[in-house]
């Protein structure tokens, strides 16, 4: 494959002009997650609405890392905010699986937007975690604000 | 003689068919103590070194990506192999190892809690208090007695253990007075390695749960010779070898229940088994990093992986039928020579190949020498079961071991060494 | 470039002739997370698979006998490569066990002598009290940062460390106020696995002398890449691993002083580290075996044999001055790179191979994966040494390492790969 | 090797008919030896004369296993009983090096008396220690009466 493939102008443009960035409030919950094998970090805080299937009103962030990881932060900004956390919950379950698909999946565009550049990154292993570095935080984040129902796992990929 | 094809399976140990001891054709019935590996996993492993050799789960490079599936891959085969799922499968550098994780989470998990100002839920399911027991059998490995002892040396708990009977199984009439609610854990083996019995897990189990103590199988006999399923046996942990299944020497597996492995603290610690590292404070990875410090033995988890494909390609249940059809016919002649005794189980019910016996007049030490220089190469001594040969009041037995490579020939062979040592030494 | 014949050295390592990602030469530089291995270890080792496999220091047979002999001239051959006597050096799964090994001995004789009625001698050395200190450096590995953190979680005692220059070198000026009449323990790397940095071990063992401080090195990146005679260096433990060595994964060592290993509780244990056993009383053998529970990773051993012969053939000294070479050659190119910062030591004295940079406005992790694209395989992270990056504030390197099969071309493939990136990126 | 040249009838003759076996009185020290890897055991009793090289007036011991381990310590109580302490030294490290031989040494018949037919044994690694057993309790034994100044070594093989 060629870097091209990979690295998307998408995923270079984000990268290099990050959208929502910074903390920001108010907030529902704030996480910070790792990643361990190359210390790339990311504190993430999520504010709801009160609505039943309540909306992503805000994601805010302050993040250190890859080009990867940080387009990807970027574009769940993009993504997510003014969705409800169903909608938002289904493109990170998408995502996850593109990214866990070695690149033999199809990429669902219409749900995954931007995110379909990650197409190239999902034949990378090693630059799976980077990019759902803060996919994981949202879900973490989403989760300690709706209570431990809404979180059945102990552990997160 | 069940339905392996032995003559092909022979043509895959390149080993078997060397000479010992002038040109004495190999009798090899010592697997009990590691088995010998097939072109099938010699190659793989090498194939893997010319090809993808890298450190795991840490470069960034094609080389590194390979490695990383081709050890996560094998992970996944040989937990697999037992029924488990990948995840809750730590790979050590023996059987041994994996017992003395567990062995020293209890002991570790102990220090911690002692030193927080906070109980700990996590920890707190292997926090040993003075008084609390440990529950083993008479018929343990080495392997699954001394950690044990060690921990109870170190915590004040207390060591019992399940007795055993003449013939050689293990005695529950007074399960309920060994295994009280005071028990913590009960580590037994699956099959003993002397006697060659294979243990009911089912009521010891049942026990240990109406008490609320865990439960520690050590499979090391029995995962490389009959199928295993872990989630039937319904066991808390199961610990076995990779050498003694055909697989290469350095490396072990242990099997945990996930809500155990997520609470157990760290025991060897280092590098790939963190989240976080400061001068001052570090994070612990979730299972199995957390239990694989350092660089692991990739090439040998590969090596394991093509030995579970072999067995798989053999059927377990194959397996396990040859070597009940060798054992009945080892059984049958041996019992025939004046002055052998078994020791162990003589019907075949719940019964694996180990055979221990002795014969009166000889010393095991110069019985084996006999047979060694005959070709056949059996062990002899207490088998690293030392408190059992002293329940038999024996000081050492000989012990033939059968696997998938063994045949009539070999049983043959050992009896008429048997008989010629007999000669030799003018019992007979 | 040294005396070393290295078009001749590649030729021995059949994964070096592999390309990757689309037809590029392998560039392997990542020789500091682990070595590539000569087809002279591999056969050794096969050859050892194929005609005398067999479990060590146990059976009576041919076999077993062979590959007893195997192991043992494996552990006399090695240790005669850091100038040691056999029976001090005991084998482990890799050089972080090692290291446990050791931290385990402060905690088990701390347990032990905590429950013994008198004070066992043998023991007290390795007994902590609260307010004993240990010390490390900020450079370290962390095989050889936590387990002494968590040694210290365990027992009370204090971890202090020495810290480090902004040229990449240990700040030795506060070093009497660091190493104090309370430290019962200094444990340092030899050479860092990140900065490249060759520590100066005399004055360092000198004050742990002074005030009867044990001293631990931590020769992972030494060993393998220099003469090292661990009698002249005068410490008390030495850990290091097979596989950044040319030799196999899944085999560590550790040398000890022999009055201490004697001294030294049994850490793992089980099968063939014992006297004597009964169900309640345990005595253990003298060490090296004492510690080497269970079955041994002998074809590891008989594969780690064959890599020391190898760098003996070549000679160490020449394998140092080769690496010496190739560092000055890619410290002098990479210095060129606008944007590029190394971050270690610039000059040549008591430095090493590994060189760790930065390049401005590229995350290690992109940098990485342009070089991987072009064949060049280096490794990218805190490479297990975080605190090290955070001393330096950044969070990750790029890390190129040389080692016996590199060559020029190597470091003018690296040089490249790198503007290539900045071309991509756009940061130049 | 045939199975004669290991087991000489020398061997067979004292392990089937053991010189000195039996715990007696008087003894100035006495040891328990046991081979790890096959459980045999020997209890082993010295009893020494005041003499400035003190005379073995007695060994008398109490053992089980092999037959190797069982004739040398027949032979230990005949070549030993009557000797000065040197002698018998001499003797036992003239053995030991035998045994430690692989079967490459010329047996120093006149210093090995009956030890010679060991030659054999010395070709079996894994027997070695069987044929030590009592030479080594018997060591540890006479170090134990004449105090640790002559017993440098904390080990013994
Ligand atoms: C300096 C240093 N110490 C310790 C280690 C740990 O070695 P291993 O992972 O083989 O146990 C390494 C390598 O990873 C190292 O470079
Ligand atoms: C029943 C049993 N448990 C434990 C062990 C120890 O296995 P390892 O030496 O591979 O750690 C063995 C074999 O030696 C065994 O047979």
């Amino acid at each position: 494959m060629d870097m091209a493939t990979m690295y998307q102008e998408v995923i270079l443009d984000h990268y290099r002009n990050p959208e929502g960035k910074g903390l920001r409030d108010p907030f529902g919950a704030q996480v910070s997650h790792v990643n361990p094998t190359c210390g790339d970090e990311i504190t993430l805080r999520v504010q709801l609405d009160d609505g039943d299937d309540p909306v992503v009103v805000d994601v805010s962030y302050d993040n250190q890392g890859c080009s990867i990881s940080q387009a990807s932060a970027s574009i769940l900004y993009d993504e997510v905010v003014g969705r409800p956390v169903s909608e938002a919950f289904e493109i990170l379950d998408s995502f996850v699986e593109l990214m866990h698909s070695k690149g033999q999946a199809e990429p669902d565009e219409d749900k995954l937007g931007d995110l379909t550049a990650f197409v190239g990154v999902a034949q990378y292993p090693a630059r799976v975690k980077c990019a759902l570095l803060a996919w994981m935080a949202l879900r973490d984040a989403v989760e300690q604000i709706q209570g431990p129902e809404g979180s059945p796992m102990r552990e997160k990929v | 003689m069940g339905q392996l094809d032995v003559a092909a399976i022979r043509s895959d140990f390149p080993i078997l068919s060397r000479t010992v001891r002038n040109e004495k054709p190999l009798v090899y019935l010592d697997s009990g103590a590691t088995s010998q590996k097939p072109t099938q996993v010699l190659d793989a492993e090498r194939k893997f070194l010319e090809r993808s050799n890298a450190a795991v789960h840490r470069g960034a490079h094609q080389l590194a990506e390979e490695a990383t599936d081709a050890y996560e891959a094998a992970r996944s085969a040989i937990a697999g192999f037992v029924g488990a799922e990948a995840r809750d499968l730590v790979f050590t550098k023996n059987a041994t190892e994996a017992i003395n994780l567990v062995s020293y989470s209890f002991l570790n998990a102990t220090l911690l809690a002692a030193r927080s100002d906070s109980v700990d839920p996590e920890l707190d399911r292997f926090v040993l208090a003075e008084g609390d027991e440990i529950v083993v059998t008479e018929m343990e490995h080495h392997a699954n007695l001394i950690p044990w002892q060690e921990l109870c040396a170190k915590t004040g708990a207390e060591l019992k253990w399940i007795g055993l009977t003449d013939e050689g199984r293990l005695d529950l009439s007074d399960l309920d007075s060994i295994i009280t609610a005071r028990t913590r854990m009960v580590s037994f083996t699956h099959q003993s390695n002397l006697l060659g019995t294979i243990n009911p897990v089912a009521p010891i189990v049942q026990r240990a749960r109406q008490v609320g103590a865990m439960v520690l199988l050590d499979a090391c006999q029995s995962v490389p010779h009959m199928p295993v399923d872990v989630v039937a046996l319904d066991v808390d942990f199961m610990a076995w070898s990779g050498h003694k299944m055909l697989g290469p020497m350095g490396i072990g597996c242990l099997w945990g229940r996930r809500e155990l492995l997520v609470d157990m603290p760290p025991f060897i610690s280092g590098g790939s088994m963190i989240k976080t590292v400061s001068m001052t404070e570090t994070t612990f990875a979730e299972p199995p990093q957390r239990f694989e410090a350092g660089v692991p033995m990739v090439s040998q988890a590969v090596g394991l992986h093509a030995a579970v494909d072999y067995l798989n390609e053999l059927g377990m249940t194959a397996v396990h039928d040859h070597e009940v059809a060798l054992t009945r016919s080892a059984l049958d002649q041996l019992e025939k020579i004046p002055g052998l005794e078994i020791i162990g189980p003589r019907d075949l019910v719940d019964r694996g190949s180990a055979i221990s016996f002795t014969v009166e007049g000889i010393h095991p030490h110069d019985l084996g020498q006999v047979l060694d220089n005959a070709g056949v190469a059996v062990r002899v001594g207490h088998h690293c079961a030392w408190p059992t040969c002293r329940r038999y009041e024996v000081p050492a037995t000989t012990r033939a071991t059968f696997y998938v490579y063994n045949n009539e020939n070999d049983v043959t062979a050992l009896v008429e060494a048997i008989r010629t040592a007999q000669q030799f030494f003018g019992t007979v």
